[in-house]
């Protein structure tokens, strides 16, 4: 087994962990960590499968995972933001309870 | 170099006045987006006037080449959905120009979230690989996001928060997918997996992964939950936006892929399950939009119906003829256009409704009949298309929809089409019949301002008569991409 | 001529036109708009007028036949009118008279009519007219009257239509006068014949289709009564004098001759039972066309006597209507208080009503001798040959009837002064039936027995006297031994439609049964509720989706 | 453009310009609508009269551009059509100044004559439509059209016949839509053609063929109230009379009548239809339809209820008369297209006055209407007349011609069915006709409205039914002269049995 083959199923254990806890969890922060954990996974599959067989870098992937990240933090920054107004307006930590409207 | 200027223009001036209008405001804001509208219509025309005279053509930003560098393919479908995107934002934004108060707090962001947008779905429809393609939807669903929550109130905060989950899982079992394409064929470019792909694991698991991820972004039944919600609680003309375009972009891509890679990566179990689920999505979101009491929230559902149609292009186009393939993506590609005239048409004009009656419940509609206002007109009007009744482009649609059905000998799906267009009909007129209702007291009735009755009724007006130049569209789109 | 033919109809028609709705002036039409059509049957016997853009194209003629009915017709019409001027109250003039003249108008337009949707329109016009004349009173037993006699009317229209509809086909053309030979020779000729044969029955008062006649004369207005009974009725023997094929059906002879004779003495058993004069005559007058239908039947055996007995049929229309228009016209005198003069005045009264029984030297003299005659040309088979006894049968029925009409005028009269122009239309009325008939132009087949007919040998004024004595002396003996007469009801069999449909009625009223209610479940509810689990757990859902993508992709 | 295109398009756009004007218009300017309407109105008349004349001496007009690659939007003028378009267009003008005077001083009059001028441009749409595709464009549009009309004046009864109508029309839509693919996927485009494309569906598999016909005649016999498919004309009866008589004569009904008459003849060809045993179920349906809608009218008690019972029954003699193979039958049920139309409409303009004029609306209140208004009572009875099939009226024409038909077609069952239902006719109509005429007033009426001036009431509702009512006498009474509608009909009828 390669080393590449090998960070890819550990991308892919934490890709299955993450939406496991996205399916399940509901504290809003949680899901976000989820969320992250569901990004690193897929980031690790990407660098892991695209080995060149020379074993050089495949730098397109390392770009590739270079602007997800980007934007990752970029919705992870969104969700923070909208997280932390309902929090101030509502209090709760939670989407669910009351129906919406 | 004409072409460099026209592709720039389309797609990088929009996050200029992105920043712009960040800067300015949303009353100097709107100037901007006229500005802007203008320059996007030049360029828009421009590039369909190459087309037609040219052919389609692969393009490299900034000439950088593939696979570092971002590969355009500007082809027949692609302008065609990229003019559709001018003339539906352009309605929204000029309608979002009268329709928001300038005053409220979060307004100021509106210009730039939609100027954002607009680069992204143009981005999407343009996309030559689909790692772009993931960054156009992402860059789309941030802006979304952040129009529904444009208000900051807590229902629509929450609307927001639901659709941001949702679509960031979806984007993210895309992203994996697109990993997992790469790992094994070592190529982004749509046109080079086209080729590449082979008949194995990796490849139908990357397809599934991606088509889950897309399906919950188009808000294919039953993963659509986060749609009425979101659509229902924004400002009208973010709802039409969301509605008419943002959806479609996600479907469109999963469209492409199917029609790319489902031949060798595809089977007919995953076509069935797609078009079964279109058909439950038809199903279940006219239903729910018909036990609606608000009138935005019956037109969400209705999106969740609509879309439905897109997905039947699964299963009409696997293992057919390809007479059946072509009837079938003709009837799925005029669908999508149709029912983003109408749908942002029906959307403005559910919004002029409840600016002039003062209130979202479908109730307080009783005696609008009698003002005979325009915005209900609109409404008619659109909603004859929703309904894909004739002469609407909708109804030409289905039209052919029915034809690759029954051709390809498939009955089941022309029958969904078939019940789709009636339990559409059941929450359309609910709508007028609540119109029609005579109200003995109080006439407290404000007409909207002229200018906003213009976008919906314009669009609506297109999307009832594209039912009747059809071949226009459809022989663009017919134009190829590089060859 | 072809001027005179139009003036005919067209002149009862316009006549029908606005006026003051109780003006007493426009009932001077009703006088006025027979004489065209008098003057045409007096003056002419042959003619023909095709109007080719009237319906489905129109031809309108005058022959034997048509002349001698529409000398009847307009004779009776024009005296009932003069009768009709004087005779009504001011109350419902315009109604009445505009009825009058419709129903007028397709009695004479019926008789000039040559093809098939002309007779058929005017015969419609005249049945439907009609019903405004029956229901003029406007009191219950006028709107039962009405009500049956509208039923009747309506099924015989509608036997009448798929007769005639069959029957141009087989013809192949739209006259009359192709359809007996096309009746003779058609594949279902019996049902043909069963259709048009009971459509004129209607109007004849055939047994069992009779039942309009007995109730809608008395409750008529007396003139009214008097052309319903004396022209409209005869209708339905022209209907059948024109389509039948004569000659040609020997099966329904029999059949034919057996329902004549029981129209003719079963309607005088029935009619002796009644009270009200009207009622009486309006039996007097289906036993009157049984007898005629009896001639009929004979008829239809051969060819021999048919063409003997289409004139005398003839005939026997014109003398009963006259006779029978002097009668109904009698019943609405005021007798005069003076009692010689009351006494004086039965002679004429009585007359026709023994003219109708076969007295000799009468109109129905002529008729009855003319038809035994007429009758002895054929061969002698079957019921023909018992029918001159069957029409001294029916004669002895209708001295009973005159007579229980006698007696029972003598019970209703009332005293008092008339206005001249009842006065004067009965009397003129009562004048020709009784003297006038003789001068009167008959159908060419007889027209030179008249002297014969009038002045008959020992043997024919034996033959025709003793059912007249016969009859007279039942008729004292019913007196002196005072029987109680059975109570039938006018219009007899009716009444036991009339109940079923009551019984039927009162059982199928929408009843009150509701069916409980279903406890419907809440669909509406139970879809938001499944929304919102879908919400609530979209992480689920969609792996759901995702696995669910991925094995089926995978295979 | 030449006048073989402006022609059509001309008098289709006449009405539907008049009613994105009328649209435009604000609710108060009554005038200035009325002008547009009649003017409108005489306009389509008069272009339609030429173009009558036209086809006559044998001009063809239409107009033809493809809407897909395989799939064309055909404007076309020929004998059958211009039959339908006159009736449409005729009873446009007479109902127009009909619903002006019935709608005097009530609201909303903007969006209704809106939509009404919407819903005859359908009709006319119909009419002219040269195939499937375009007769279904305008199908559906007098749906939609259709619908406000029903629901105008916004009880909640008219809100839940509207809700009626619709679920019964679209679905039909929808059906004849099926049909209309499946056809199209097995054939291609089908222009309507004299005597039909049986050449092109001969070597079809007959079964298909009878299932296509069957949705064919399914989905228009939604519109046609065909029993069991007739559930909404009943409950539609709560709007306006104008609307009711212009769904009963022209617009709904008789599109679909008119539908059948073109899958029949110029679709299918009636001989080839003949040949695959379509015509005898056909044939069936309609004769029960028409004995059912009779019988269900006899126990109506509300005189637009019995009236709308009246039409279905009445318009299945059309189905029925098609069904009877050969020229006579075809102009049987081709002439009643138009003679029911015009007695049908006189019934309800009249049923409209009583409820307007005396605020009658039961069948038990008529008692003495005769005496109060004697011009109207006298239109009654005529169109009363006419639907027993009384001669000389229209009805007894049609009556006559399909009997005849009938028995050439060797069908003489037919003859029953039709005695049977000029029966129930009359018993449900005749005792209407004595309550008119030979009943006296017991009380007041229930909502009396006296208008100014010597007649009965608004001269604008009194001449249409008049004039109705006079029509149906003439065209009965002068069936056999050229261009009435018994002629023209057996013109048509003559060119599908060309040898």
């Amino acid at each position: 087994m390669s080393p590449g083959l090998l960070y890819a199923l550990a991308g892919m254990l934490l890709f299955v962990m993450g939406l496991a806890g996205f399916a399940l969890l509901r504290h809003l922060l949680r899901r976000l960590m989820a969320f992250n954990l569901v990004g690193s996974g897929t980031f690790l599959v990407l660098v892991g499968l695209a080995q060149r067989p020379d074993g050089e870098p495949d730098p397109v992937a390392q770009a590739l995972v270079l602007t997800g990240i980007v934007v990752a933090i970029a919705a992870t920054a969104l969700a923070l933001v909208l997280m932390r107004r309902w929090f101030d307006l509502t209090g709760r930590t939670r989407l669910d309870g009351e129906a919406d409207e | 170099m004409t072409l460099n200027l026209l592709v720039a223009g389309l797609l990088f001036t929009p996050l200029a006045w992105a920043v712009v209008s960040l800067l300015i405001g949303f009353r100097a804001g709107r100037w901007l987006a006229g500005a802007g509208m203008v320059l996007q219509a030049g360029v828009t025309l421009g590039l369909v006037w190459t087309l037609t005279g040219q052919g389609g053509f692969e393009y490299a930003l900034g000439d950088w080449q593939p696979p570092l560098g971002i590969g355009l393919r500007v082809d027949g479908m692609a302008l065609t959905l990229v003019l559709l995107t001018t003339l539906v934002a352009s309605a929204c934004g000029l309608h979002a120009a009268g329709y928001l108060e300038a005053d409220r707090p979060g307004q100021r962001y509106f210009w730039p979230l939609f100027w954002f947008l607009w680069a992204g779905i143009n981005g999407v429809w343009l996309a030559g690989d689909i790692f772009n393609i993931y960054v156009g939807l992402e860059l789309v669903t941030l802006a979304a996001v952040g129009l529904v929550a444009l208000s900051g109130e807590p229902p629509a905060l929450r609307a927001a928060l639901r659709y941001l989950f949702a679509a960031l899982a979806g984007s993210l079992a895309f992203l994996l997918g697109v990993a997992l394409l790469y790992g094994a064929y070592g190529t982004l470019s749509l046109r080079l997996l086209a080729e590449a792909v082979q008949a194995d694991g990796t490849g139908s698991a990357a397809l599934a992964l991606m088509f889950a991820g897309l399906a919950v972004k188009t808000a294919l039944f039953p993963v659509h939950a986060w749609l009425p919600p979101a659509h229902g609680i924004a400002h009208a003309p973010v709802s039409a936006l969301l509605s008419a375009l943002v959806v479609k972009a996600s479907a469109w891509v999963a469209i492409r892929l199917w029609l790319d890679l489902g031949p060798v990566l595809g089977s007919s179990g995953g076509a069935f399950l797609m078009g079964l689920l279109g058909t439950a999505a038809i199903v279940w979101g006219s239903w729910m939009a018909w036990c609606q009491t608000g009138l935005k929230k019956l037109v969400a559902y209705s999106s969740v119906g609509q879309v439905g149609y897109l997905f039947l292009l699964f299963p009409l186009t696997f293992a057919v003829s390809d007479r059946v393939a072509e009837l079938a993506t003709q009837g799925v590609m005029l669908h999508l256009i149709s029912h983003a005239l109408a749908k942002a048409a029906l959307f403005m004009a559910a919004g002029n409704l409840i600016w002039a009656v003062g209130d979202g419940r479908i109730v307080s509609l009783a005696g609008a009949g009698r003002h005979l206002p325009l915005s209900l007109f609109a409404f008619g009007l659109a909603a004859v298309s929703i309904m894909g009744l004739p002469p609407s482009g909708g109804f030409t649609a289905k039209w052919l929809l029915l034809q690759a059905a029954w051709q390809a000998g498939q009955w089941g799906w022309a029958l969904a089409v078939l019940v789709g267009g009636l339990l559409a009909a059941l929450y359309v007129f609910k709508v007028f019949a609540a119109c029609y209702v005579d109200k003995a007291s109080g006439d407290d009735f404000h007409y909207p301002p002229r200018r906003l009755d213009l976008m919906p009724l314009g669009l609506a007006v297109m999307a009832l008569g594209l039912g009747l130049v059809a071949g226009l569209p459809l022989h663009w789109m017919g134009i190829g991409g590089a060859p | 001529m072809n001027g005179l033919m139009l003036a005919a109809v067209l002149l009862p028609l316009l006549s029908c036109g606005p006026a003051g709705r109780n003006a007493r002036w426009p009932m001077a039409l009703l006088v006025l708009a027979p004489v065209p059509a008098l003057v045409l049957a007096l003056l002419f016997r042959q003619g023909e007028l095709a109007l080719p853009g009237l319906l489905l194209g129109g031809v309108w003629m005058l022959d034997e036949i048509r002349g001698t009915f529409l000398v009847l017709t307009a004779l009776l019409w024009l005296f009932a009118g003069v009768y009709a001027a004087g005779y009504m109250k001011s109350a419902g003039l315009r109604g009445f008279r505009v009825f009058w003249l419709l129903t007028l108008t397709g009695n004479l337009g019926l008789i000039l009519a040559a093809d098939i949707a002309g007779f058929y329109t005017f015969f419609a016009l005249m049945t439907f007219s009609a019903y405004g004349l029956i229901v003029h009173a406007r009191t219950r037993a006028a709107y039962r009257a009405g009500r049956i006699y509208l039923i009747m009317a309506v099924v015989g229209e509608m036997l009448l239509l798929a007769g005639f509809l069959l029957a141009a086909r087989e013809a192949g053309s739209l006259m009359l006068a192709d359809l007996p030979s096309a009746l003779a020779g058609a594949g279902h000729s019996a049902l043909l014949i069963a259709l048009l044969g009971l459509g004129f029955g209607v109007k004849a008062g055939l047994p069992l289709l009779h039942f309009w006649l007995p109730l809608a004369h008395p409750v008529a207005p007396t003139p009214a009564s008097a052309v319903l009974s004396g022209a409209m009725i005869k209708a339905g023997l022209l209907g059948w004098l024109l389509v039948l094929p004569f000659g040609a059906a020997p099966e329904w002879s029999n059949a034919m001759i057996l329902v004549g004779v029981v129209a003719a003495l079963g309607a005088g058993v029935i009619g002796v039972c009644q009270h009200d004069p009207k009622t009486v005559l309006a039996y007097s007058s289906i036993s009157q066309m049984g007898l005629m239908t009896l001639l009929v039947g004979a008829a239809l055996a051969d060819t021999a006597p048919a063409l003997a007995l289409i004139p005398v049929l003839a005939l026997y229309a014109l003398h009963h209507g006259l006779a029978k228009g002097a009668l109904f016209l009698a019943v609405g005198l005021h007798w005069p208080r003076n009692r010689v003069r009351r006494a004086l005045l039965w002679l004429p009264v009585a007359l026709p009503g023994l003219a109708l029984a076969g007295l000799p030297w009468s109109s129905g003299a002529a008729a009855k001798l003319a038809a035994k005659q007429a009758l002895g040309q054929g061969p002698e088979a079957g019921l023909v040959s018992a029918l001159p006894l069957l029409m001294s049968a029916g004669a002895v029925a209708t001295m009973l009837l005159v007579a229980r009409f006698v007696v029972c005028l003598a019970r209703h009269r009332d005293n008092g002064s008339n206005p001249p122009g009842v006065v004067s239309g009965w009397a003129v009325m009562a004048g020709v039936s009784i003297l006038l008939f003789w001068w009167l132009p008959w159908p060419e087949g007889i027209d030179p027995e008249r002297a014969k007919l009038l002045l008959p040998d020992g043997a024919k004024i034996r033959s025709l006297s003793w059912p007249l004595l016969a009859g007279l002396g039942l008729a004292f003996l019913a007196v002196l031994a005072p029987v109680r007469v059975p109570a039938i009801p006018a219009g007899d069999a009716v009444v036991i439609p009339e109940c079923l449909v009551r019984w039927v009625g009162r059982w199928s009223r929408p009843g009150s049964i509701r069916l409980p209610r279903w406890v419907r479940p809440d669909v509406r509810k139970m879809s938001e509720q499944g929304e919102d689990w879908i919400r609530a757990h979209n992480g689920v859902v969609f792996l759901a989706l995702l696995v669910a993508a991925l094995v089926l992709l995978l295979r | 453009m030449t006048t073989t295109v402006a022609l059509p398009l001309g008098a289709l756009l006449a009405s539907l310009l008049a009613s994105v004007v009328i649209f435009m218009l604000p609710e108060r300017r009554h005038g200035a609508r009325i002008a547009v309407n009649l003017s409108a109105a005489a306009l389509k008349l008069a272009l339609v009269c030429v173009m009558i004349w036209g086809v006559f001496q044998g001009r063809a007009y239409g107009l033809r551009f493809a809407v897909l690659p395989e799939l064309d939007f055909v404007l076309r003028a020929d004998a059958l059509a211009m039959m339908f378009a006159g009736l449409s267009s005729l009873l446009w003008l007479l109902t127009t100044v009909y619903a002006v005077g019935y709608l005097e001083d009530s609201p909303n009059r903007s969006r209704f004559f809106g939509f009404f001028s919407l819903c005859v441009a359908s009709t006319l749409g119909i009419a002219l439509a040269g195939n499937l595709f375009t007769f279904f464009v305008f199908y559906e549009m007098l749906t939609l059209s259709t619908y406000p009309l029903v629901v105008h004046r916004g009880t909640p009864e008219a809100l839940s016949a509207g809700r009626k109508y619709l679920a019964y029309t679209l679905t039909g839509g929808a059906v004849l839509l099926l049909g209309m693919v499946w056809l199209q996927s097995l054939a291609g485009d089908l222009t309507f053609q004299p005597q039909g494309h049986s050449q092109l569906l001969a070597h079809q598999d007959r079964g298909t063929l009878t299932a296509i016909f069957a949705l064919l005649f399914a989905g228009l016999a939604v519109k046609a109230a065909v029993v069991p498919l007739h559930g909404w004309l009943p409950a539609a009866m709560v709007a306006p009379a104008p609307v009711s008589a212009l769904l009963h004569a022209v617009a709904v009904v008789k599109a679909g009548a008119f539908g059948m008459v073109r899958v029949l003849y110029h679709v299918f060809g009636i001989e080839f239809s003949a040949a695959l045993g379509l015509l005898g179920p056909v044939a069936g349906v309609a004769a029960f339809t028409i004995i059912y809608g009779s019988v269900r009218a006899l126990v109506q008690t509300d005189l637009k209820r019995r009236l709308a019972f009246s039409t279905i029954s009445q318009v299945a003699y059309i189905p029925l008369g098609l069904c009877l193979l050969g020229p006579v039958g075809t102009a049987g049920g081709l002439v009643h297209l138009l003679h029911q139309g015009l007695m049908k409409i006189t019934l309800f303009f009249c049923a409209g006055n009583y409820a307007e004029t005396i605020g009658v609306q039961r069948i038990d209140a008529l008692d003495g209407a005769g005496r109060r208004m004697p011009a109207t009572s006298m239109a009654f009875t005529v169109g009363a007349f006419g639907m027993m099939g009384t001669p000389p009226l229209a009805g007894f024409v049609t009556k006559w011609t399909l009997g005849t038909g009938a028995l050439a077609a060797d069908m003489p069952w037919v003859i029953a069915v039709l005695v049977a239902s000029s029966l129930l006719n009359a018993v449900y109509f005749l005792p209407l006709v004595h309550r008119l005429w030979f009943r006296e007033l017991p009380g007041a009426w229930p909502r009396e409205h006296h208008h100014e001036g010597r007649l009965e009431t608004s001269p604008w509702l009194l001449w249409p039914p008049l004039f109705t009512a006079a029509s149906i006498l003439v065209v009965g009474l002068l069936a056999a002269v050229p261009f009435s509608p018994l002629s023209w009909a057996e013109l048509v009828a003559a060119r599908e049995f060309a040898p």
